[in-house]
C-alpha cells in the first residue's frame, strides 16, 4: 500500500512540475499558430511534402513560425487511438486556431467533435476525408474531396479518348466501404455501360492488412500480366490504393495497357518509383517534375497511354488548406468565400485548370456548403491536357446513389 | 539502502518506464491541464480491458491475448445495438447482453486450446487472436447481411454484403461517461465510468477469497500439487479465461463507447496490446498481478503514449520520427517488461539453484561418505 | 441444491431477458429530421435535444439527429440571431420518424413537430 | 491398411487436407478460366522466394528455441545488406554477392546479440521473440529515415534523404537469380537459379545440422540436461542456432528482394515471419521438430494455396472469401501445431 503511494506521490508531483514548466513559452512572432495533420512519407508522401511547403512559407511554431506539423501513424486502421489524440494534443496549443487533416483518415471526425468540445474557436479542415461526407461535413469547417462523381464520368471518357475498350477497376473490402469509393466505382461502372466499354472489378489484397505492401504490390506485380492478356491490351487500369499504383504502373509499362490516373494523381503518384526516377534536382518544383516524368514515360514507349495531374493533388490540398486557414485568421478573406478558397488552391498550381464544386447528397439532394469536390485535367504524357473538367457530365450521374 | 535495493529490483519496470515519462514530457511541451484531462479519459477509457488480464495471469496462464476475442464478442454486440438503433446507455446495455453469452462461448474455446498449448499459452494466445480475425472477417462480411438480416444503411456495406469497415458509434457514443460527468476545474470526471470501474475492482478482492478464486491461485503456484489436492485444474483455467474474456467484452464496449468509432474488423486487435503492455509496465510480471498494477500501468503506459510522439518529434526534428518512435516504444514497453521479467526469473532460479548446490556440497564435504 | 440451483438459473434468464427487453424499447432510436433546405432566407441553426450537446445545422442541410425512446422529449432550436424555439414533444403513436421545417419557424408560436416515414422508406 | 494408418498419423490430417484441397486448385484452375501454366510459374517463384526464410526457422527450432517470431531481426540484417550495397553502387552478381556479404556480418551481429538475450529468458521465446521483433522493425524505421543514405535512387524523390518505401532493384540485381538458366514448360516458366540458390541453401543446413555443431543442437533441443551432462555448453549453442538463423533470415529477405524486383523498408517486415512460421508447421514441423523435408513440403503447400486460392475463388465467387480463407488457414495452422501434444517428454 506504502508503495503505491509513494508511486502516485511521485507521479503526480512529476506531472505536476512539468506542467508548471512546459508552459515556459518562448518570445513568439506568431500572430498564431495553424495545425497540420498528414500521413508519414512512407504512407502519403505528397500529403507530408505539401505540410513541408507550409513551413517553409510561414515558418515552424517551435522557431516562431506558424506550422505544427504533426503525422498520424502508418497503420491508422488500427490505431485510431493514436490518430485522435495527435490531432487533440494541437488544440493544447492556446495560439493555435486551425487544424488541417489531409488525409482525414477516420478518427478525425471524433477527433474533431473532441476539439470543438474543448476549443470552439478552432478552424477545422479535412483534406480527403476518408469517413462518410455526411459525418465529416458535420463536425468540419471545410471538406475537400476530389471529386468522385465527376471523376467517375470522366476517368472513363478519358480511357476511352486515349484508346481504350475495357477498363479494370482494382481494389478491395475496406475501400469498397468508403462511400466516395464506392459510390465512384457505381458511376465508372455506369458510365462504361454508356460509353460502350467493359467493366471489370478486380480484388487485389488490402495493404493494411497483415499481407502488407510487400503482398499487395506482389499480388499485382503477378496478376497484371494475366489481366493483360485476358482482357488485351487496350484496356485502361485504375486503382483505389496508393500501394497498389507502382507495381501497377511498372507492369503496364512492360506488358502494355493504359492507365489514365491514379485515384488520387500526381506526378509523384508511382512514377518515380515505377520508372526508378531521381527528382532531387528538382524537387519541389511540379513544373520540372512532370516534365522529367514526361521524359522518362515517352522514352520507355509510354507516349499517349500514361496520364496524371500536373500538379499532386495531395500536396495541393494539405498547402492550399493552409494557405486559406491562414488567410481567414489573419483576416485577409473569412470562412466560406469560396473565390478565396479557390485562389488558395492556385497558389501552389500555377497555369492548371481546377473545377469544384459543393457535395451533393445523392439521397436528399442537398448541397453542402462546406464540402467541396474538385478535380483537374488530365494530362496525358507525349500528348498533352485532355479536357476533363470541360466535359458536361450528365446529371443523372450524380443521382446514382449506393443505397439502393 | 538494502531497502531501496530490493525496492528497485522489484519495481525495476515502473521505474524505467517512470523515468522515461519524466524525461519525455518536458520535451513534449503538453501542458499538464492537457496531459492530466487526457490521463483521466483514457483511464476511463481502458483500465476496464485491462484488468481483464488478473485473473489468467493469477491461474498462472501469463498475459491472455486471447481476450481480444472478448473484445470481438464485444464488437458484435455494439453492431447489433447500434443495427437496431438502440441508444445511449440502453444500447450499451444491449450490446453487452448480446455480448456475454458469445463471450463465455468464445471463452471456453480459446481455454480448451490454451489447456491444449501449457506452456506456450502467450503466444498460442496471441495466434488465435489473430485466428480469429478470419472467422470474424468471415461473420461480419458474408454471415451478416445473408443469414443475420442488417436493417440499417448506416450499418451496412455499400455493395449490400456485410457489415461496413468503420462504424459510427455516435448512437451509444458516451452512454456511460455522460451519464454523470463531474467538472472539476479544467477537467470532467466521467463519474459512473469509474464507479463502474470500481465496483469491478471489488468483485477481483471478493473473487480472489473465494473456492474458485483460491484455486486459480493454488494452480497458478503449482499445477502439480493443485491437482492432487483434488481441483480440476483444466476445469479452473477455462473458468479464469472464460472471466477474462466476458470482462474483455464488457471492457471493449466501456472503450468504444469513449472513443465513438469503431474499426469494425481492426478495433479488437488493439485492444490485447494496449492492455498487456499496461499491465507489464505497471509492474506484474506474467505470474503475479494485482490491481495496483492495473492502475499504475494504465497510468503511465498513457502518459507515455501521448507524450512520446511530441517528444520524438521535438527531439529529432521530424514528425514522422516521432510517429515511429512511439511505435517502437509501443512494442518495445511489452518487449523489455518481458525480457526483464523473465531475467529476474532466470536470475532467482540461477541464485537458488546455486544455493542448492551449495548447500548440497557443503552436506557433502561436512557428511562425506563417511 | 439441485432445485436451488434451477431457481437460480431460471431467475438469471428471466432478469436477462426482462433487462433485454427493456433496454431494447427504452433505448429504441427515431430520427428526427431538422429541414434546413429553404435557401430563400440562409440562416444556420443549433438545435438541443434533451439537454444534450448542440448540434450544428447549416444553411442547406437536412439533418438527421437520432431522439433516444417513444417519449417526451424538449427540443429547442437557437438560431444565430439569438431568437430560440423549444417545443416539448412525443413521437406520435405508430410514427418511425418526425421532421421540423426550419421555413415554419414563427416568432412567438411553437415549432410544429410532424411524423414523417424514416428516410429509407421512403 | 495399416501401413496407411501410420502415414496418415505421421503426415497428419491437416497436412492431408491442406495438399487436397492444393490439389483441387489446381484442378479446377483451367476449368475457371486460370492460366495453370502461369499459376505454377508464380507457385515456384513464390516458393524460391519464401523458402529460405522458412529455412531460417529450422536451426532454432532444433536447438529448442522454439518458432522464430523474431525473424524480422534477420530481414533487417539483409535490408542493411541490400541498401548498403546498392549505396555503394554495386550492381549484378557482385552486388549480390557483396550485399550477402555484409548481410552476413550483421546477421552475425544481430544473431549473437539476440541470441544472447533468448538465453536469458528461456521459456519465453516465442512471445518475446514476438515483441523485440516488432521493435527491432520500429527502430530500424527510424534508422531508415535518419542514415546517411544519399544514392539519388534510393532516397525519396522529393527531399533527397530518408529511403523510399519501396527500392527497384532492376538496375541492381533484380531478377538476377530468376533468369539465371531460366526456362519454360508447357508456359510455365522455372526460375532455375532461384530454386538451385534455395537448394544449396537447404543443402548447407541440411549439412550443418549434421556436423558436430549440428548435432549438438539438436541434443540441446531434445534433452538440455543431458546435453550439458556430455559436455556441450546449452548457451553456446541455442546462440550459435540464432546466428544461423538470423543470418539465414537476411539471406532469405536478399533471395526474396531479387524475385520481388523491390527492397522494401519501414514496416515491410513487420508481419514476415508469421508466413514463414505457418509455412514450415504446414509442412509438418512441430515447435520442437523440424527437418529439411518439412521446409520445402510447407513452403510449396502454404505458397501455393496463397497464390492458387485468390486466383481460383475470386473467378468463381467474385469477392474477397479468399483473404479470410488466407488468415484462417495461415493462423488455424499455427495454432494446431502449438496446440499438438509433443511426443518429446519434458
Amino acid at each position: 500500500m506504502k508503495r503505491i503511494l509513494k508511486l502516485a506521490a511521485l507521479l503526480a508531483a512529476v506531472l505536476l512540475v512539468f506542467a508548471a514548466c512546459s508552459k515556459g513559452a518562448d518570445a513568439d512572432s506568431a500572430p498564431f499558430h495553424i495545425g497540420v495533420v498528414t500521413g508519414s512519407v512512407s504512407q502519403s508522401e505528397d500529403d507530408l511534402r505539401g505540410a513541408e511547403e507550409l513551413i517553409k512559407l510561414y515558418g515552424d511554431s517551435k522557431t516562431g513560425g506558424m506550422i505544427t506539423h504533426l503525422t498520424y501513424p502508418d497503420n491508422f486502421m488500427d490505431q485510431m487511438d493514436t490518430t485522435i489524440s495527435q490531432i487533440l494534443s494541437l488544440a493544447d496549443d492556446a495560439k493555435l486556431k486551425a487544424i488541417i487533416v489531409n488525409q482525414a483518415v477516420p478518427g478525425t471526425a471524433e477527433a474533431f467533435k473532441r476539439v470543438r468540445e474543448k476549443r470552439p474557436d478552432i478552424l477545422l479542415f479535412a483534406g480527403e476525408p476518408h469517413e462518410d461526407p455526411p459525418v465529416i461535413q458535420e463536425v468540419a469547417d471545410m471538406a475537400i474531396n476530389s471529386d468522385f462523381i465527376s471523376r467517375g464520368y470522366t476517368i472513363i471518357w478519358a480511357a476511352k479518348q486515349m484508346g481504350a475498350k475495357a477498363f479494370v477497376h482494382i481494389s478491395f473490402p475496406r475501400h469498397m466501404s468508403y462511400e466516395t469509393l464506392g459510390l465512384r466505382r457505381l458511376i465508372m461502372e455506369q458510365a462504361c455501360t454508356d460509353l460502350g466499354m467493359q467493366f471489370i472489378f478486380e480484388t487485389a489484397p488490402d495493404p493494411t492488412s497483415e499481407v502488407g505492401v510487400a503482398g499487395a504490390q506482389q499480388y499485382i506485380l503477378e496478376k497484371m500480366p494475366q489481366w493483360i492478356e485476358k482482357y488485351g491490351e487496350e484496356t485502361a487500369f485504375f486503382c483505389t490504393n496508393d500501394a497498389h499504383t507502382e507495381p501497377l504502373l511498372k507492369q503496364l509499362f512492360a506488358y502494355g495497357g493504359y492507365f489514365v490516373e491514379a485515384d488520387l494523381p500526381s506526378p509523384l503518384m508511382g512514377y518515380p518509383g515505377a520508372l526508378g526516377l531521381d527528382l532531387t534536382a528538382e524537387a519541389g518544383d511540379f513544373q520540372k517534375i512532370l516534365k522529367k516524368v514526361e521524359e522518362s514515360v515517352v522514352a520507355k514507349g509510354g507516349a499517349g497511354r500514361f496520364g496524371t495531374w500536373a500538379y499532386s493533388y495531395g500536396f495541393t490540398v494539405t498547402a492550399g488548406l493552409g494557405e486559406y486557414a491562414r488567410r481567414i485568421l489573419a483576416g485577409e478573406t473569412q470562412l466560406g468565400d469560396k473565390a478565396s478558397l479557390n485562389d488558395s488552391f492556385a497558389k501552389f498550381t500555377p497555369g492548371a485548370k481546377w473545377a469544384s464544386g459543393p457535395y451533393v447528397n445523392a439521397l436528399t439532394g442537398q448541397q453542402a456548403s462546406n464540402h467541396m469536390l474538385v478535380f483537374m485535367d488530365t494530362y496525358v504524357f507525349g500528348q498533352g491536357y485532355l479536357p476533363t473538367t470541360a466535359q458536361a457530365i450528365d446529371p443523372k450521374y450524380y443521382e446514382i446513389s449506393v443505397n439502393n | 539502502m538494502r531497502n531501496v535495493k530490493s525496492f528497485v529490483a522489484d519495481n525495476i519496470v515502473t521505474l524505467i518506464f517512470l523515468t522515461i515519462t519524466i524525461i519525455a514530457i518536458p520535451f513534449s511541451g503538453l501542458s499538464g491541464s492537457y496531459i492530466i484531462s487526457n490521463l483521466i479519459d483514457r483511464f476511463a477509457r481502458s483500465s476496464f480491458l485491462v484488468f481483464a488480464l488478473i485473473l489468467p495471469i493469477m491461474a498462472g496462464m501469463g498475459i491472455n491475448f486471447a481476450m481480444v476475442l472478448g473484445a470481438t464478442a464485444g464488437q458484435i454486440g455494439l453492431i447489433f445495438a447500434v443495427d437496431h438503433n438502440i441508444m445511449g446507455t440502453e444500447g450499451l446495455i444491449l450490446a453487452t447482453l448480446v455480448g456475454i453469452p458469445l463471450s463465455v462461448g468464445l471463452g471456453w474455446f480459446s481455454g480448451q486450446v490454451l489447456n491444449r498449448a501449457r506452456g506456450r499459452e502467450m503466444v498460442t494466445g496471441f495466434i488465435l487472436g489473430y485466428f480469429m480475425d478470419g472467422i470474424y472477417q468471415f461473420f461480419g462480411l458474408y454471415i451478416m447481411g445473408w443469414l443475420i438480416p442488417i436493417r440499417t444503411a448506416q450499418v451496412m456495406q455499400i455493395d449490400g454484403g456485410g457489415v461496413r469497415n468503420t462504424l459510427a458509434l455516435e448512437s451509444v457514443r458516451g452512454g456511460l461517461d455522460k451519464i454523470v460527468s463531474l467538472k472539476v476545474g479544467p477537467f470532467s470526471i466521467p463519474v459512473v465510468t469509474f464507479a463502474v470501474i470500481a465496483v469491478l475492482c471489488l468483485f477481483i478482492i471478493w473473487f480472489r477469497r473465494t473456492k474458485l478464486g483460491q484455486d486459480m491461485r493454488a494452480i497458478g503456484q503449482e499445477q502439480g500439487i493443485s491437482h492432487a489436492a483434488g481441483i480440476n485444474v483444466d476445469r479452473t483455467r477455462i473458468l479464469a479465461i472464460v472471466i477474462s474474456t466476458v470482462l474483455a467484452c464488457i471492457g471493449q464496449i466501456i472503450y468504444l463507447q469513449n472513443l465513438g468509432n469503431m474499426f469494425t474488423y481492426t478495433s479488437q486487435r488493439q485492444a490485447g496490446y494496449y492492455a498487456a503492455a499496461a499491465i507489464l509496465v505497471g509492474g506484474a510480471t506474467v505470474s503475479k498481478a494485482s490491481i495496483k498494477n492495473v492502475f499504475i500501468g494504465v497510468f503511465l503506459v498513457h502518459a507515455l503514449y501521448i507524450t512520446t510522439p511530441l517528444a520524438g518529434k521535438a527531439l529529432f526534428k521530424s514528425a514522422m520520427v516521432g510517429q515511429y518512435m512511439s511505435d517502437f516504444i509501443n512494442y518495445g514497453i511489452i518487449a523489455s517488461a518481458l525480457v526483464l521479467h523473465a531475467w529476474k526469473n532466470k536470475r532467482a532460479a540461477d541464485l537458488a539453484r546455486a544455493g542448492l548446490r551449495m548447500s548440497a556440497e557443503a552436506q557433502a564435504a561436512a557428511g562425506g561418505v563417511a | 441444491m439441485n432445485l436451488r440451483s434451477l431457481v437460480v438459473k431460471i431467475t438469471l434468464a428471466v432478469v436477462y431477458l426482462v433487462l433485454a427487453v427493456w433496454a431494447y424499447g427504452a433505448g429504441k432510436g427515431y430520427p428526427l429530421y431538422i429541414d434546413n433546405t429553404d435557401l430563400s432566407k440562409p440562416t444556420m441553426l443549433s438545435v438541443v435535444i434533451d439537454g444534450k450537446s448542440p448540434v450544428r445545422v447549416r444553411e442547406g442541410a437536412y439533418t438527421e439527429i437520432m431522439v433516444k425512446g417513444a417519449r417526451k422529449h424538449t427540443i429547442s432550436l437557437v438560431l444565430p440571431s439569438g431568437a430560440e424555439y423549444r417545443e416539448t414533444f412525443r413521437f406520435p403513436a405508430g410514427a418511425q420518424a418526425a421532421e421540423i421545417r426550419v421555413p415554419e419557424l414563427a416568432p412567438g408560436s411553437d415549432p410544429v413537430v410532424r411524423p414523417v416515414l424514416p428516410r429509407q422508406d421512403r | 491398411m495399416s501401413s496407411i494408418k501410420t502415414f496418415i498419423a505421421d503426415f497428419g490430417w491437416p497436412r492431408i487436407i491442406i495438399a487436397l484441397f492444393l490439389l483441387s486448385l489446381f484442378v479446377a484452375a483451367p476449368i475457371v478460366g486460370v492460366d495453370l501454366g502461369a499459376s505454377i510459374g508464380d507457385v515456384l517463384n513464390r516458393f524460391g522466394q519464401n523458402a529460405i526464410m522458412v529455412l531460417a526457422l529450422v536451426p532454432m527450432v532444433q536447438s529448442g528455441c522454439g518458432l522464430n517470431f523474431g525473424l524480422p531481426i534477420g530481414i533487417l540484417a539483409g535490408l542493411l545488406g541490400s541498401t548498403i550495397t546498392m549505396q555503394l553502387g554495386l550492381t549484378g552478381l557482385t552486388g549480390l554477392l557483396v550485399a550477402i556479404l555484409i548481410t552476413i556480418v550483421f546477421g552475425v551481429i544481430f544473431g549473437y546479440l539476440y541470441g544472447k538475450l533468448l538465453n536469458n529468458v528461456k521459456g519465453e521465446e516465442m512471445t518475446i521473440a514476438m515483441y523485440v521483433g516488432f521493435s527491432a522493425v520500429m527502430l530500424f524505421s527510424i534508422l531508415w529515415l535518419v542514415l546517411p543514405f544519399n544514392k539519388a535512387d534510393l532516397v525519396m524523390g522529393y527531399a533527397g534523404e530518408g529511403l523510399r518505401r519501396s527500392i527497384a532493384l532492376e538496375d541492381y540485381w533484380g531478377k538476377l537469380l530468376n533468369n539465371f538458366g531460366q526456362f519454360s514448360i508447357g508456359g510455365t516458366p522455372i526460375p532455375t537459379g532461384l530454386l538451385l540458390f534455395v537448394g544449396l541453401c537447404v543443402f548447407f543446413v541440411y549439412v550443418f545440422m549434421r556436423t558436430r555443431t549440428g548435432t549438438a543442437m539438436t541434443a540441446v533441443g531434445s534433452n538440455p540436461d543431458f546435453a550439458r551432462a556430455s559436455g556441450v555448453s546449452v548457451e553456446r549453442m541455442r546462440t550459435v542456432s540464432t546466428v544461423v538463423s538470423t543470418v539465414l533470415g537476411g539471406i532469405g529477405i536478399l533471395a526474396y528482394q531479387q524475385s520481388f524486383g523491390w527492397v522494401q523498408v519501414y514496416d515491410a517486415p513487420l508481419f514476415m515471419a508469421f508466413p514463414a512460421v505457418s509455412a514450415l508447421l504446414i509442412g509438418g514441423a512441430s515447435v520442437t521438430k523440424a527437418s529439411m523435408v518439412n521446409v520445402v513440403l510447407g513452403t510449396f503447400l502454404f505458397q501455393g494455396i496463397l497464390t492458387m486460392t485468390p486466383s481460383v475463388i475470386n473467378n468463381v465467387l467474385k469477392n474477397e472469401l479468399s483473404e479470410v480463407i488466407r488468415i484462417i488457414v495461415t493462423n488455424g495452422m499455427i495454432i494446431y501445431a502449438l496446440t499438438r501434444k509433443t511426443k518429446v517428454a519434458k
